[in-house]
């Protein structure tokens, strides 16, 4: 592999992992929260695109004025489906899970419909040209996921671990009674996480939005990945989460490169199923999977 | 009394089940007008591949409705009003062939479209046996034993031979041609046709490979392409979304040779890069736009985009919410041919049909006067050959515009013996496929 | 069930061959989900019954009587080759490990493409031939074929729940602690359900691929798995009834919604989350108030 | 040799040990009684005997044979079983129902037979078994009822027969009489002696109350912060200085010198 190559497959593995961070924050905090698996989270993700479509492509808003508002929207999406499908069904973290599947057929067909299938939504891209790093090109629109991400990231820390709610939040992530016992709404907690998700699937959507295929079904693709990365990183640990986020996105990025995608997915399974076997509880996991 | 407990968990099955037949039998046969011809459309309505079939269905449904005005088409000297029926197969065989058999055992239909792939090959004995015309939009389920299967309203992968030809006639130096598309069905088949073909006209291929379908990020695999230090990066019939991804990382990536591929949906790929760089790339596809002047006036072409955006367009009764794509009348010309195929005949007989078709010099479609051809690519004469535009984006009206419009056959007889060693060797050869 | 399909009309014999396929699937999959794990590759499972008995077919020209068996083995030999990463897990992890598994072996039947077929997946699988004068290409004779194997598989698996080995599958899913600490190898019988199940959705793959004569990577996808989850769902799995009812009853609304065309994910997607709300039991749930053998499930 | 030895036993959990160097030898046939105030280790003992923990170091040894670290089924297997301090049932079956699982160890008939039933033989016996059981806990006439639907008491007592019908030689028993009121505590109490006499059984025993433990136990070992503090006789566990000391402060003085 030349240099330019490797350089190039480096700059497009952080891409990537920025991405499955963002993503997978999100489906960890839930799942911290009061075991809420969300199959849907891949269509917060492809609404999340949509809403940079409607403000940004159809509408002529700003781009990054149209990633913000698609953190208020997707995160309303988040806390109406725990409102409707995860407090219903909470305890049985399966019917949640299924319930939320049967959410994904709903969400796609009604994006289908409202908005059209065909081919991709046409969205023009914001910022054009590429940066030359080490003679490899990177397009702009990339190189501005890796901040973006890192803002977002460093925002959730700081959420978690420097404000009340968020303290609250691992509190109720790590023991749901105790912090029951402490005057903590679990209805609340589960909302707030559940927002959260929302919002951190939606825009990273938004910002994947001008370089990804936008259709109704974008996010089955990444949600085998998300949660790969979830169950990899330790079901409800968001420091794994980011960790597994950055190591799936090297391997899927340099398998592709090498061999191709289909090869990127299985080794990403099979890294899954060997962390499975020596390490149950994932790689920062306190609870077995 | 454990036995008992059985046969007591039975009831409920039992019941059910004679409540699903009891109702299916209740539902009575449609109706049949005598004069009335039912055809079926039969791909995925539903779900991610719906992209390749609903949009079929405005195609077949203008020309339906342009023959019921005249009164239903005229074959033997009878008039006969056309009308579809739409099942759903979400694009896996064993509902493409309980669609196939609903269609045929409940609808009688004479016709079905399709797209083609696993569908086909589940359907076919069903449908050989029945003698009703199946007609894909690619030519790469063509087979011998399928005698009522017809395909090639969609151009591939004869316009993925053609391309090689066309760059060299306009860049007789270029000398290094990477082709690309991916990893299923028809994409295997038709990126061998074009490798065929590329050598055949000299070019060196030096990337010929397929990127599978879970690639969401095409980054890597334009790196991996570019790695090769190509002239020409061709995307053979790569799907329209990807070549949209892919040609932003052509440019992202500072490529500055020629890009050519089967179907580059213009419209969306300028919104990822200068119309310029599109122009500067060349990028040559068969999928022409009806608008193009080069159709003269008045043409059939002209008046289908004004009817389908009538229909169909935006405030249109039926409107679609999307802007017409290849697909939309990709399907209407196998059901063009089809009929013109009745209308000679005289009858709806499927060999009667095939014969007429096949003694046709020329059949009318929406691309240009067809024939029936394939004998050596598919082994039987059912792969429907329109001349074939070859359209490059221009910068002035951001558009494709058609630079020429090329009659497959004669060049395909001059070349084929090493097009088809390659196919062969490549295991993609009709016969090979089994 | 023996006098219907002379009754029903050609295409619905169809149907219920399909659905008769499926009843091996849905019962297949509560056998497992007694121990309280359910899986999202037993589709994934099916199709490696489909594709063992496509590949003995055509390669070897095996028969049928043959190859049905062997396909339910093989597919009981992946299971069994996957079950041990799974059993590191529980509850909800081994659904989604399950679930990435799965997924790594339909990788793997797009990825090589001999012998799998890659991505177009198998064609021209061998109809099963004439038996004097029956051909089993017609429908009638292939629904009465398919009658008999499932009911042969829904009575061994009926007889295996009402087993000693059934309960302790089901008290494995109460109190597995409780159920090691008085000896119960829980690991060995959570693994035996599972290979059980996999053999038995093996035999349904294999009907399955004998009847289409063509199966792809496709066809065993997350979709159909989900589908799979409505009917159990719908059904419920607390009796053995509740799964055979909850297929029934969708087959039956999956024809009566076709006009429904590009709605209809959305019209399954709402009854799955309807279900799980309001309805957690399935249909089953409410037989019990009306009927005698409420007081069955309890004394197992 | 003793027929039950653990040696120098320790187990960690984090940083702090809940056992630490614990020696403990039990004879057959005996009545073991092991008791301590909360968070001296008890249950943790039974835990790590019964496999459900590791041990950090040290080992146990059962008929010569060492045990730590297999999996708690194997043990049973073995012959060491135990009852738990929750009331550990299958809630959805009825008492028969448990029963018979509990006797799953003692199960015969291959895999074909269990399926078909062909051999009605073998499950006539393996009910009979049961029902024997049930009786000798006093359960007979409640054998069809829902184990959810049981009186507390009788649920504890059929807690113990499973244990019993798992075919153990050696039988540790968690606080068996917790919630209990006199009368069936007094039931409960016969009903262990009975076992150890009539099943020869050896019986390990940790329970709050003194009256029960001074009056069932042949020996008594005291555990206190995961250290043993004394074992001996009941009458010298009673007059122990260091005991006292360590119950000392909690009402549970009273209890211990069975007031």
């Amino acid at each position: 592999m030349e240099l330019t190559t490797f350089v190039q497959t480096i700059a497009n593995s952080v891409v990537a992992g920025s991405i499955y961070a963002t993503v997978a924050v999100g489906l960890a905090l839930a799942f911290g929260v009061m075991q809420m698996a969300n199959h849907a989270h891949g269509e917060f993700f492809m609404l999340g695109a949509y809403v940079v479509y409607v403000f940004y492509a159809l509408g002529g808003m700003p781009f990054p004025l149209a990633v913000l508002a698609a953190i208020p929207t997707i995160a309303i999406i988040g806390l109406l489906t725990e409102r409707l499908i995860f407090r219903p069904t909470r305890g049985n973290v399966l019917a949640g899970f299924m319930a939320t599947a049967g959410l994904t057929w709903v969400l796609q067909t009604a994006a289908g419909r409202i908005w059209g299938l065909a081919f991709m939504k046409m969205i023009p891209t914001p910022y054009m040209g590429a940066a030359n790093i080490a003679g490899a090109q990177i397009g702009w629109q990339r190189v501005l996921i890796i901040p973006a991400a890192c803002i977002l990231l460093g925002l959730l820390w700081f959420f978690l671990h420097r404000v009340r709610w968020g303290k609250a939040l691992r509190a109720c992530a790590q023991d749901p009674e105790a912090a029951a016992l402490q005057g903590i709404s679990i209805n609340k907690m589960t909302a707030l996480a559940m927002g959260i998700a929302g919002a951190y699937a939606g825009v990273a959507g938004a910002l994947l939005a001008p370089i990804h295929a936008v259709t109704p079904y974008m996010g089955r693709d990444l949600l085998i990945t998300a949660f790969i990365v979830v169950i990899v990183g330790g079901m409800s640990s968001i420091e794994g989460a980011v960790l597994a986020a950055f190591l799936l996105g090297f391997i899927h990025t340099f398998v592709t490169t090498i061999f191709d995608a289909t090869s990127a997915v299985m080794v990403g399974v099979a890294f899954m199923a060997i962390i499975l076997i020596v390490k149950p509880t994932g790689l920062m996991g306190r609870v077995k999977a | 009394m454990k036995k008992k407990g059985f046969l007591k968990s039975l009831v409920p099955m039992t019941t059910m089940v004679s409540l699903v037949v009891a109702l299916s039998i209740m539902t009575v046969p449609t109706t049949q007008a005598a004069e009335t011809i039912n055809i079926g459309f039969l791909a995925a309505l539903s779900g991610p591949d719906a992209g390749w079939g609903l949009p079929g269905i405005t195609g077949n449904q203008i020309f339906i409705d342009r023959v019921n005005a005249e009164g239903g088409l005229l074959v033997g000297g009878k008039r006969y009003k056309l009308k579809m029926y739409a099942f759903d197969d979400e694009a896996t065989g064993s509902k493409a062939l309980q669609g196939a058999r609903q269609l045929v055992l409940e609808h009688d239909v004479k016709f079905i479209s399709a797209i083609g792939g696993t569908p086909a090959d589940a359907t076919h004995p069903f449908l050989s046996k029945k003698k009703v015309f199946y007609a894909t939009l690619i030519s790469t389920d063509i087979m011998p034993d399928r005698p009522y299967l017809i395909g090639g309203g969609d151009v591939t992968p004869r316009i993925d031979m053609l391309r090689p030809w066309y760059h060299k006639f306009n860049n007789p130096n270029l000398k290094r041609w990477a082709v690309t598309s991916q990893d299923e069905t028809i994409g295997r088949t038709c990126q061998a046709w074009e490798v065929g073909s590329a050598i055949a006209e000299g070019w060196d291929v030096v990337y010929d490979k397929h990127f599978s379908l879970e690639t969401t990020d095409f980054a890597p695999v334009v790196t991996a392409i570019l790695a090769t230090k190509p002239d020409v990066v061709s995307l053979n019939l790569t799907w329209p979304d990807y070549v949209t991804l892919i040609i932003e990382q052509l440019y992202l990536q500072g490529f500055k040779g020629i890009i050519s591929g089967n179907y580059i949906d213009t419209e969306s790929v300028l919104q990822k890069v200068p119309a310029e760089y599109m122009e500067a790339t060349k990028s040559a596809n068969s999928f022409p736009l009806f608008d193009d002047p080069w159709w003269g006036e008045p043409s059939w072409q002209h008046e289908f985009i004004k009817e389908w955006n009538a229909k169909y367009g935006p405030g249109a009764p039926g409107d679609v919410h999307r802007k017409i794509t290849g697909i939309d009348w990709d399907h209407m010309i196998m059901l063009m041919v089809w009929a013109h195929g009745a209308q000679l005949a005289g009858t709806f007989d499927p060999d009667k049909i095939l014969e007429a078709l096949r003694a046709a010099k020329s059949i009318p479609t929406i691309l240009g006067p067809a024939v029936m051809y394939g004998k050596e690519m598919w082994g039987i004469d059912n792969m429907v050959s329109p001349p074939i535009p070859i359209a490059e984006v221009k910068a002035d009206c951001k558009c494709k515009r058609i630079q020429a419009h090329i009659k497959f056959e004669e060049w395909f007889e001059a070349r084929k013996d090493t097009i088809i060693k390659v196919v062969k060797d490549k295991g993609q050869y009709f016969d090979q496929r089994k | 069930m023996s006098v219907l399909p002379f009754f029903a009309r050609e295409y619905y014999v169809e149907i219920l061959i399909i659905f008769l396929i499926n009843v091996i699937l849905v019962t297949s999959y509560r056998l497992i989900a007694t121990t309280g794990d359910w899986t999202l590759c037993h589709v994934v499972l099916m199709g490696a019954g489909a594709y063992a008995s496509a590949l003995m077919a055509k390669h070897f020209g095996w028969p049928f009587w043959m190859t049905m068996p062997l396909a339910g083995a093989a597919a009981g030999l992946v299971g069994l080759g996957i079950v041990y990463p799974l059993l590191r897990t529980v509850g909800f992890g081994f659904f989604i490990a399950s679930l990435a598994i799965g997924e790594f072996i339909r990788l793997v039947w797009i990825k090589f493409h001999t012998p799998f077929g890659g991505p177009r997946g198998m064609i021209n699988i061998p109809y099963l031939g004439e038996l004097g004068p029956i051909d089993f290409y017609e429908a009638i004779p292939y629904y009465f074929m398919t009658l008999m194997i499932t009911s042969g598989c829904v009575f061994i698996m009926y007889r295996i729940d009402r087993s000693r080995i059934g309960n302790t599958f089901k008290v494995i899913y109460e109190d597995d602690i409780l159920a090691e600490s008085i000896g119960i190898r829980v690991g060995r019988y959570r693994s035996f359900a599972f290979v059980l199940g996999s053999f038995f959705a093996g035999i349904a793959g294999a009907l399955l691929a004998h009847r289409l004569s063509a199966i792809d990577p496709h066809q065993f996808g997350l979709d159909e798995m989900v589908y799979l989850l409505v009917w159990v769902v719908v059904g419920g799995t607390a009796t053995f009834a509740g799964p055979v009812i909850g297929v029934a009853v969708m087959t039956f609304l999956f024809e009566w919604t076709r006009p429904l065309l590009a709605w209809r994910p959305l019209f399954f997607g709402a009854i799955l989350i309807g279900f799980l709300i309001f309805l957690p039991g399935g249909l089953e749930s409410l037989i019990p108030k009306f009927t005698f053998w409420n007081k069955k499930q309890k004394t197992t | 040799m003793a027929m039950f030895e653990v040696k120098e036993l320790t187990k960690y959990f984090g940083g702090l040990a809940a056992l630490s160097d614990l020696d403990l030898e039990v004879e057959a046939g005996e009545i073991r009684g092991i008791i301590g105030p909360n968070g001296a280790g008890k249950t943790t003992l039974f835990n790590v005997i019964s496999g459900v923990y590791r041990p950090t170091s040290g080992e146990i040894i059962y008929q010569g044979k060492k045990i730590s670290g297999l999996i708690t089924s194997k043990i049973a297997g073995m012959g060491v079983v135990r009852t738990f301090q929750r009331t550990a049932l299958f809630h959805k079956f009825t008492v028969m129902g448990n029963v018979l699982v509990a006797r799953h160890l003692q199960a015969k008939g291959g895999l074909f037979r269990t399926i078909f039933g062909t051999n009605r033989q073998i499950d006539i016996e393996h009910e009979e078994k049961a029902l024997k059981i049930i009786d000798f806990m006093g359960l007979s006439d409640l054998k069809n009822e829902l184990a959810d639907n049981l009186p507390h008491g009788h649920q504890r007592s059929l807690g113990v027969a499973m244990a019993l019908a798992a075919g153990p030689k050696m039988i540790m028993l968690d606080e068996p009489v917790t919630g209990m009121d006199p009368t069936e505590t007094k039931h409960m109490t016969d009903l262990i002696r009975k076992v150890r006499d009539e099943w020869e059984m050896t019986i390990l025993l940790v329970e709050h109350d003194m009256k029960v433990v001074m009056g069932l136990c042949d020996k008594i070992t005291v555990l206190n912060f995961g250290k043993k503090l004394a074992d001996g006789l009941p009458e010298e566990i009673q007059e122990n200085s260091d005991v006292i000391e360590a119950y000392l402060g909690g009402e549970e003085v009273a209890e211990l010198l069975g007031e």
